[in-house]
């Protein structure tokens, strides 16, 4: 099947201060496929696509539109060839409503005045054709990042976007709304629009891309046809190596209680029902347990009553035998809680100060970086951070005097998790630790909540991912709407039972 | 009663303009601590306008050149701010500050180069409008009307529907809520901010035209604007960056603003023998406490003093 | 080089001019001293500069002084009480230069010479010799008595038939001040005479000395609540004054420091109205109430430099106020005899003159105490205290 | 390879802040040009001599004490900005805690007679007290330090007004002279007045500033406690996430930042240099130009000490412009200017930083060309498709 190129990208090396992010990368996207991006993090691939969208210029190279060279200054020229794109981290107005961003840029109107019911005719038509369930007046800020991904869709769409990117589309969704993006982005392929795929999951690449690229540290490796390929020979292309899916562990024996949580319940903060209700549990040392389900039913604010990022409004929380319920933050970090936090931006990291000074974010004021009057001691950071960053292989441009917010996502995690683990917890809370990382990265933190689990620590594992939940831990939780629903034991149950508990179809009666 | 409401409306018009180039400039992101210096500037060339229109010319007329000069003056001024903080993405509060400083002791600097060029002996920073002044008013019984307060209104209503029922406010607001969204979309960010400071510079401009000519018929600029141009801001927040709630706001510090000159017009106030300044602070002292029960939820636009990068994510 | 220690050439001297706070602009004493003494330049021929100081202290004044002097200027005018400390600390630096002050009395000089001397001052005046604390060997201090024009003003003012009376001032500085209370003085006076009970003055300070839409607003009361006539004394403060009076019919300003009928009139009538306009607008002037700040300096100037007679001026402070009984125009403090709008049977310029004469004589009294209040000199009329508008 | 020392952060900032001073120079030069072409260069020079006016040694070092007294408010004024930016907070309350410095040690020195250490002290919590409100504000009631700010300081402004009219005479805007009042209140000389030909007015207010920068510094960067309050202010979330109390992290910046500047204006009317003038209708400028030194200063304790000193320095110059030319304005005129062109540092830095790579990327470029062989290139092919 020798379609014709939608779009080819020749040549194209887009340089930053110190890395070459493109290194020459040709990418030829054929009309009606869906063509995939795959390469760890830090590949270049994010770039190569914002070079296609305008945001970047790049150094070399030519783009071409059905086999003729075209230039994209910016995402204005893009929009005129009809190139969209789902961003990364979606490009949405919050205090907007749905409508107002889908028609945002290419507003009807009539005399410079907004025409809006008869955008909004034409977004709920789209909306129907293509199954894609939205609110149009709803705030974008009030709304599920299920509903907020359609809306970014419906965008394209109403743009009447013949080029399609999504940027890691499916890594803040539900297993439910990715089945149902792939079912869209088959019809629009079928419909003949081009899209172009990001993702880390290799399963979602075999399962839905006619093609895939690969990029590693900013190089071309190659293009395959999914259907001639399998998961291993990509995960090979991506990181150079083999890589492991399944996480290898022994048997947990689980010791004394480390975490006892009574008929805890945590307020909402958006609406008036308690976000978690009545909830009990125990963590044992030496297990994994994973709270699993859908996002919104009460997960973080679970943890941030845990954690103390929020106060719990009823219920009792132990540690090691010491009733923390009330207990401010730092003690409870002295008294050996570790905490990788859901929002790596918003509570992870200081993202203005050095990777060093966030390395010791949970440590400073411990006599070894800080002495008796007060100063800090920045030979026993720098030392301190060094290590971390070697053993954990937190990659950066300028080592430990990079600025947080000048390293990708991936390695940001990364130096989350180091810090976390090696403060040598009792009880690591690790609320999605993988986001956003790619394989060889989720590798190593599940190895690393597996060694941890091994050294005879507790781990409470939040996620949403079902193959995590299904891998890594030794007891599953599910919560539905604030409770917990059920307690299931990974390697008895199956992802089918798992997604009837998560949907709130099926529910036991959780002794204690 | 009537003085109180004539005075309300004056200082409410020169707030309610001021607050609303403010609104317009934040809502396209970018924060215009400046005010103060454009509305001097404002009033210079409105000022100046007035002294070089010939005495005879039609009261329309007049008003509609120096209403034109001081808008002009306020969005050249105002450009200063627009392409050291878009263009070059200039710390807006420095920036800001700096027009303040710079906007007093250059018009200052102007009108004493001006009025030494026309009388040696005359070293004064002082402009005279009496003439002039009278274009802009209308007895009607004894409440002064100025038109000025119908061009506020006005400019209040069109603000209004400019925001909220246009395609340029829906770009607008976005560019200072997020402008790479909004780039994405293929708006212009960098034209649109310009946009909303160059309005902003417009609506400053003429607040400092209205405020020297609401009392006197001569200005000294070297006295500046009293602090309007921050009292606008403080009008602005809140008012929550949104038209109708900023006139609400304008007209509830401009009352007060009267009534600590007027009160002496009121019996029952005259007994209560409150020093005048406690009715000065008033206005502050309320919205400090207004803010106060009210900004948990109060949300200036999300990105705001921050420089756009088109890169950035 | 110079044979006559007295001076007598004028080619010797070069006069320089400190301004106070305000700059020669302040339709005040800072701007009538200052083209006093050009006038006096320009007419001898003397080099004239002025200078004004960067802040509003002590330290910045002595700093200009100092700067005129090295620039060679020998003969330094300043006009206002703040340079009392300013006098006390570099007069005695520059035994070669005089300083002429006006406006500084011997309290202001005290204030600062007794600390010199490390003593504690109890802002009295009468109770110290000045000589032991200030070296007053090259300093001439003049100060007027403004609160016989004051009183003058208004004594008039109730004469020609107001009874509804306000007094707008400046700054609450001594000079203002000392006008505030010969006017209340003169009110009060005139009412006693007419044995009137009703008459009511307005006493308020604006805290600046030029007008702004509060002052205006304030002004704006007073006439809609009956006030028929405001002494607006300090600078440019009358343009708020007079901005609330041209609103309402009839109303009236009295003008200070000088004859202000025509600046006044048109300031009323604007920038490019015609004669006949502005003279309509000088019936808005009732009269003024003047002191003789550019006379005396430029006939100090023309006596010391020009006459050489600077033995009879330095080392004294000296009062201006009457110094004729029979002809009102010869004092340093009056009304105008052109512009007030006299009335017969009322108040004629033959009234305004046997005034005079009786408070040359000392018949009529008038106090110029500034510790007291406002209040305190009423005895017929009720004075409503306002304060300061801001 | 050497290290350029271009690329030193600090160096740049001095270029970057010299670069501003020389530009906003030259355009006042030429607004000069365009009034009066006759005088433009005298003016310029006798505002960039300021103290060198004078002839005599001794003359030119008391009018540098003279300086030198009001650097040293204006320095704490703009600590106190520095120190609330770096921590991610805008102080434009500084204004107004500085106007609660002058009121508080005024009146407990004219009033009460106290000497001169209590009235610092005083005057130092009355700054603290309003930070405290702003910073209470802000953490508990979401309500902009910006705003809160602008608010304080008019408040404060008319109270100063109101308490200070009970320490003056009747017929005088200004407080009492400290030196005669109350002359224990007089901050001591410790013989560095006489430094400056005895200039009276110097004394323990410059030591006590320049200690101050020190101590921002040493605080902010070398720190636990300046660890925390950065980490407060840049990400407050994660401040709280970590263990800070970030509430207190914020009350206790603006705290310490009213301290700075409530103790900055005791610097000055401890001096007894200043009075207070009771009608006085804005807040005094030092806060906001504490703004502008803060950044001329490169938002370093150090660099602030200069830029102080050189905002002063100018506008103290500005007196000695010939008046019958131009005016006094002209020098706040020229400081603005510098103010205003501070807001393009980072761009100049940036500038700077391109320009210094492409020199080494042209330099790396030669080296390779030189040393390496012809390339061979077997990667050729990668970029097709398969
Ligand atoms: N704005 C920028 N400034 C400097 N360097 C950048 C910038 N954007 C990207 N880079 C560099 O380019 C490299 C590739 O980044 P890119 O975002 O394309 O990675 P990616 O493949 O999308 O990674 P991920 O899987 O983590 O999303 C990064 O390692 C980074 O160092
Ligand atoms: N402002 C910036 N300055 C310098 N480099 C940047 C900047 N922003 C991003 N980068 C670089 O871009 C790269 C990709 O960043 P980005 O945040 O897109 O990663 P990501 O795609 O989210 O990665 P991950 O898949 O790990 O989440 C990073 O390696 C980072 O070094
Ligand atoms: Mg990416
Ligand atoms: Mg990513």
């Amino acid at each position: 099947m020798d379609r014709p190129y939608a779009i080819e990208m020749v040549h194209i090396t887009k340089r930053f201060p110190g890395i070459i992010a493109n290194d020459d990368i040709t990418l030829q996207l054929k009309k009606g496929e869906i063509h995939a991006l795959l390469g760890e993090n830090g590949a270049g691939k994010s770039t190569l696509m914002s070079v296609l969208f305008g945001l970047y210029q790049a150094e070399e190279g030519i783009i071409k539109k059905d086999g003729v060279e075209v230039s994209i200054k910016d995402p204005n020229d893009a929009n005129a060839l009809g190139i969209g794109m789902v961003h990364q981290h979606f490009k949405l107005v919050e205090c907007f409503t749905v409508l107002d961003n889908i028609i945002m840029g290419v507003e009807p109107t009539k005399m410079g005045f907004l025409q809006k019911k008869e955008a909004r005719a034409r977004v709920m038509e789209l909306s129907e054709r293509y199954g894609l369930k939205i609110d149009p007046d709803a705030l974008i800020e009030d709304i599920t990042v299920g509903m907020q991904q359609r809306t970014e869709i419906l965008k394209m769409l109403y743009r009447d976007n013949e080029i399609l990117i999504f940027d890691e589309p499916t890594a803040v969704l539900t297993p439910q709304e990715i089945d149902e993006l792939m079912e869209i982005m088959r019809n629009l392929a079928a419909e003949g629009k081009s899209i172009l795929f990001i993702s880390h999951k290799l399963n979602e690449i075999m399962a839905v891309s006619d093609r895939c690229t690969v990029l590693r540290k900013g190089k071309y490796i190659g293009t395959v046809e999914t259907k001639d390929t399998s998961v291993e020979q990509l995960s090979a292309m991506m990181v150079g190596h083999d890589v492991n899916f399944h996480v290898q562990k022994k048997p947990a024996q689980p010791g004394e209680v480390v975490l006892n949580v009574e008929h805890m319940t945590v307020a909402s903060k958006m609406h008036k029902k308690n976000a978690v209700r009545d909830v009990s549990f125990k963590v044992r040392k030496g297990e994994i347990v994973c709270i699993a389900g859908i996002d919104g039913n009460g997960q973080t604010e679970l943890v941030y009553g845990l954690t103390g990022l929020e106060p719990v409004a009823g219920g009792k929380v132990t540690m090691c035998g010491t009733d923390i319920t009330k207990m401010p933050i730092r003690k409870r970090n002295i008294l050996g809680m570790s905490h990788i936090p859901e929002d790596r931006h918003k509570h992870g990291l200081v993202l203005d100060y050095s990777l060093e000074d966030n390395l010791v974010l949970e440590r400073y004021f411990e006599p070894e970086f800080t002495s008796r009057a007060g100063f800090l001691r920045r030979d026993n950071i720098r030392k301190y951070a060094e290590n971390l960053i070697d053993e954990y292989d937190i990659r950066s441009g300028q080592g430990p005097i990079t600025m947080a917010r000048s390293m990708s996502g991936g390695n940001q995690q990364k130096a989350i998790v180091a810090r976390e683990i090696d403060k040598d917890p009792e009880l690591l809370v690790a609320v999605q630790p993988t986001r956003g990382l790619d394989v060889g990265a989720i590798e190593n933190v599940h190895k690393e909540l597996v060694a941890q689990r091994d050294a005879g620590k507790a781990v409470l594992l939040v996620s949403l991912e079902l193959d995590e939940v299904m891998d890594v831990p030794d007891r599953i939780l599910v919560m539905y709407e604030g409770e917990i629903v059920g307690e299931l034991d990974p390697k008895a149950t199956t992802q089918e039972e798992l997604g009837l508990y998560m949907a709130g179809a099926k529910r036991d009666e959780v002794k204690e | 009663m009537v003085l109180l409401l004539q005075y309300t409306l004056t200082f409410a018009s020169v707030l309610i303009l001021v607050a609303l180039g403010g609104c317009f400039s934040e809502h396209s992101g970018v924060i215009n601590l400046g005010l103060e210096g454009v509305m001097i500037m404002g009033a210079l060339g409105g000022a100046l306008a007035m002294r070089y229109m010939p005495t005879n010319s039609t009261p329309i007329a007049m008003l509609l050149v120096v209403l034109l000069a001081a808008a002009l003056v306020g969005l050249i001024y105002s450009s200063l701010l627009a392409v050291a903080c878009i263009n070059f993405k200039a710390d807006q509060t420095i920036v800001g500050t700096a027009l303040n400083m710079l906007g007093l002791a250059g018009a200052t600097v102007i009108v004493k180069a001006i009025n030494t060029a026309a009388n040696p002996d005359d070293v004064s920073s002082t402009i005279q409008f009496a003439g002039a002044k009278r274009s802009f008013l209308v007895n009607i019984g004894s409440f002064e009307f100025s038109w000025f307060m119908l061009v506020t209104l006005i400019l209040l209503i069109v603000s209004y529907v400019l925001l909220y029922k246009t395609r340029f406010g829906l770009r607008l607001m976005a560019c200072g809520e997020h402008p790479q969204a909004a780039n994405s979309v293929g708006i212009s960010v960098y034209k649109m901010r310009w946009a909303g400071v160059l309005i902003s510079g417009v609506l400053g401009g003429l607040g400092g035209i209205v405020f020297i000519t609401a009392g006197v018929s001569e200005w000294r600029f070297e006295y500046g604007v009293a602090g309007f141009g921050f009292l606008s801001l403080a009008v602005m927040i809140f008012g929550q960056w949104k038209p109708t709630r900023i006139a609400l706001a304008a007209l509830l510090f401009g009352m007060f603003r009267a009534l600590s000159n007027v009160y002496t017009g009121f019996d029952f106030l005259r007994v209560l023998n409150i020093p005048s300044q406690v009715y000065n602070m008033m206005p502050y002292i309320i919205s400090l406490v207004v803010l106060a029960f009210t900004s948990k939820k109060s949300r200036a636009p999300k990105a705001e003093g921050i420089p756009y990068d088109k890169g950035q994510r | 080089g110079n044979k006559d220690d007295n001076g007598g050439k004028t080619g010797d001297y070069k006069v320089a001019m400190i301004t106070d706070y305000g700059d020669i602009t302040d339709q005040s004493f800072n701007q009538t001293t200052y083209e006093a003494c050009k006038a006096f330049a320009e007419k001898n021929k003397v080099p004239f500069e002025y200078f004004k100081p960067n802040g509003d202290n002590t330290a910045d004044r002595v700093a200009m002084i100092e700067n005129a002097i090295e620039k060679g200027y020998n003969v330094i005018v300043m006009p206002g009480y703040a340079f009392g400390g300013a006098i006390v600390e570099a007069a005695p630096q520059f035994p070669d230069v005089k300083f002429i002050a006006l406006d500084v009395a011997k309290g202001d000089l005290l204030e600062a010479g007794v600390a010199a001397k490390g003593e504690k001052y109890d802002y009295t005046p009468d109770n110290w010799d000045l000589s032991k604390y200030v070296d007053m060997s090259n300093v001439y201090c003049a100060i007027y008595s403004e609160e016989l024009c004051g009183y003058m003003a208004g004594y008039a003012a109730v004469k020609l038939g107001y009874k509804n009376l306000g007094f707008l001032g400046g700054m609450a500085v001594p000079a203002v001040v000392r006008y505030g209370y010969g006017f209340v003085q003169g009110v009060n006076a005139a009412a006693a005479d007419m044995s009137l009970t009703d008459v009511k003055v307005n006493y308020v300070y604006g805290g600046k000395f030029s007008g702004d839409a509060d002052i205006t607003a304030v002004m704006d009361t007073w006439y809609n609540n009956g006030t028929e006539v405001v002494f607006a004394c300090g600078g440019g403060i009358f343009t708020s004054a007079v901005d609330a009076a041209k609103k309402v019919n009839g109303a009236k300003v009295i003008g200070v420091d000088v004859d202000q009928a025509g600046v006044i009139a048109s300031y009323a009538a604007g920038e490019g109205a015609d004669q006949a306009t502005i003279d309509g607008y000088k019936a808005l002037t009732v009269t003024s109430a003047m002191k003789g700040l550019y006379p005396a300096t430029f006939d100090t100037l023309t006596d010391v430099i020009v006459n050489g007679k600077w033995d009879n001026y330095k080392g004294k402070i000296v009062t201006l106020g009457l110094v004729s009984a029979d002809d009102p125009t010869l004092n340093y403090v009056q009304i105008p005899m052109e512009s007030t709008q006299w009335k017969d049977g009322a108040f004629t310029k033959d009234d305004y003159k046997t005034m005079v004469k009786a408070m040359f004589d000392g018949t009529v009294k008038v106090s110029n105490d500034t510790s007291k209040a406002a209040k305190d000199f009423a005895t017929v009329i009720t004075v409503d205290d306002q304060g300061q508008i801001k | 390879m050497k290290k350029n020392i271009l690329k030193n952060d600090g160096v740049q900032s001095l270029l970057a802040s010299l670069i501003c001073i020389l530009l906003g120079l030259l355009i006042g030069f030429i607004v000069l040009l365009f009034i009066n072409p006759s005088g433009a260069g005298e003016a310029i020079t006798a505002v960039i001599k300021n103290f060198l006016n004078y002839s005599k040694a001794a003359t030119q070092a008391k009018y540098l004490g003279n300086t030198l007294v009001k650097t040293a408010p204006l320095l704490m004024c703009a600590l106190s900005i520095l120190f609330a930016y770096k921590v991610g907070l805008f102080n434009i309350g500084a204004a107004g805690q500085y106007c609660a410095g002058v009121a508080l040690s005024l009146y407990a020195a004219l009033a009460w007679g106290w000497g001169w250490l209590p009235c610092m002290l005083l005057a130092m919590l009355g700054g603290m007290v309003l930070g405290a409100i702003s910073g209470l504000l802000k953490s508990y009631c979401n309500v902009n330090e910006v705003i809160s700010g602008i608010m304080l300081n008019w408040i404060v402004l008319y109270l100063t007004n109101m308490l200070l009219t009970n320490v003056k005479e009747a017929t005088s805007p200004y407080t009492f002279v400290l030196a005669h009042k109350n002359p224990s209140a007089i901050l001591p000389s410790l013989g560095i007045g006489s430094l400056f030909n005895n200039n009276g007015y110097v004394g323990l207010a410059l030591p006590l500033s320049v200690l101050a920068a020190v101590a921002v510094w040493v605080v902010l960067e070398k720190t636990r406690f300046g660890y925390e309050l950065r980490a407060t202010g840049n990400n407050k979330n994660a401040a709280k996430y970590c263990g800070m109390a970030e509430k207190r992290n914020i009350i206790l910046t603006l705290v310490i930042s009213g301290a700075l500047a409530g103790l900055g204006a005791a610097m000055l009317y401890l001096t007894g240099y200043e009075q207070w003038q009771c009608s006085t209708s804005s807040v005094p400028g030092m806060g906001f130009n504490g703004i502008a030194a803060a950044f001329l200063g490169g938002l370093n304790p150090f660099g602030t000490i200069l830029a102080s000193f050189f905002i002063q320095h100018i506008t103290a110059g500005g007196a000695y412009v010939d008046k019958s030319m131009y005016c006094v304005q002209i020098s706040d005129l020229i400081s603005s200017l510098i103010i205003y062109l501070c807001g393009f540092v980072l761009f100049i830095k940036y500038a700077m930083n391109v320009g210094i790579r492409k020199r080494e990327e042209k330099a790396t470029l030669k080296e390779k060309e030189q040393s390496e062989t012809p390339p061979a290139d077997a990667n050729t092919g990668k970029g097709g498709d398969q």
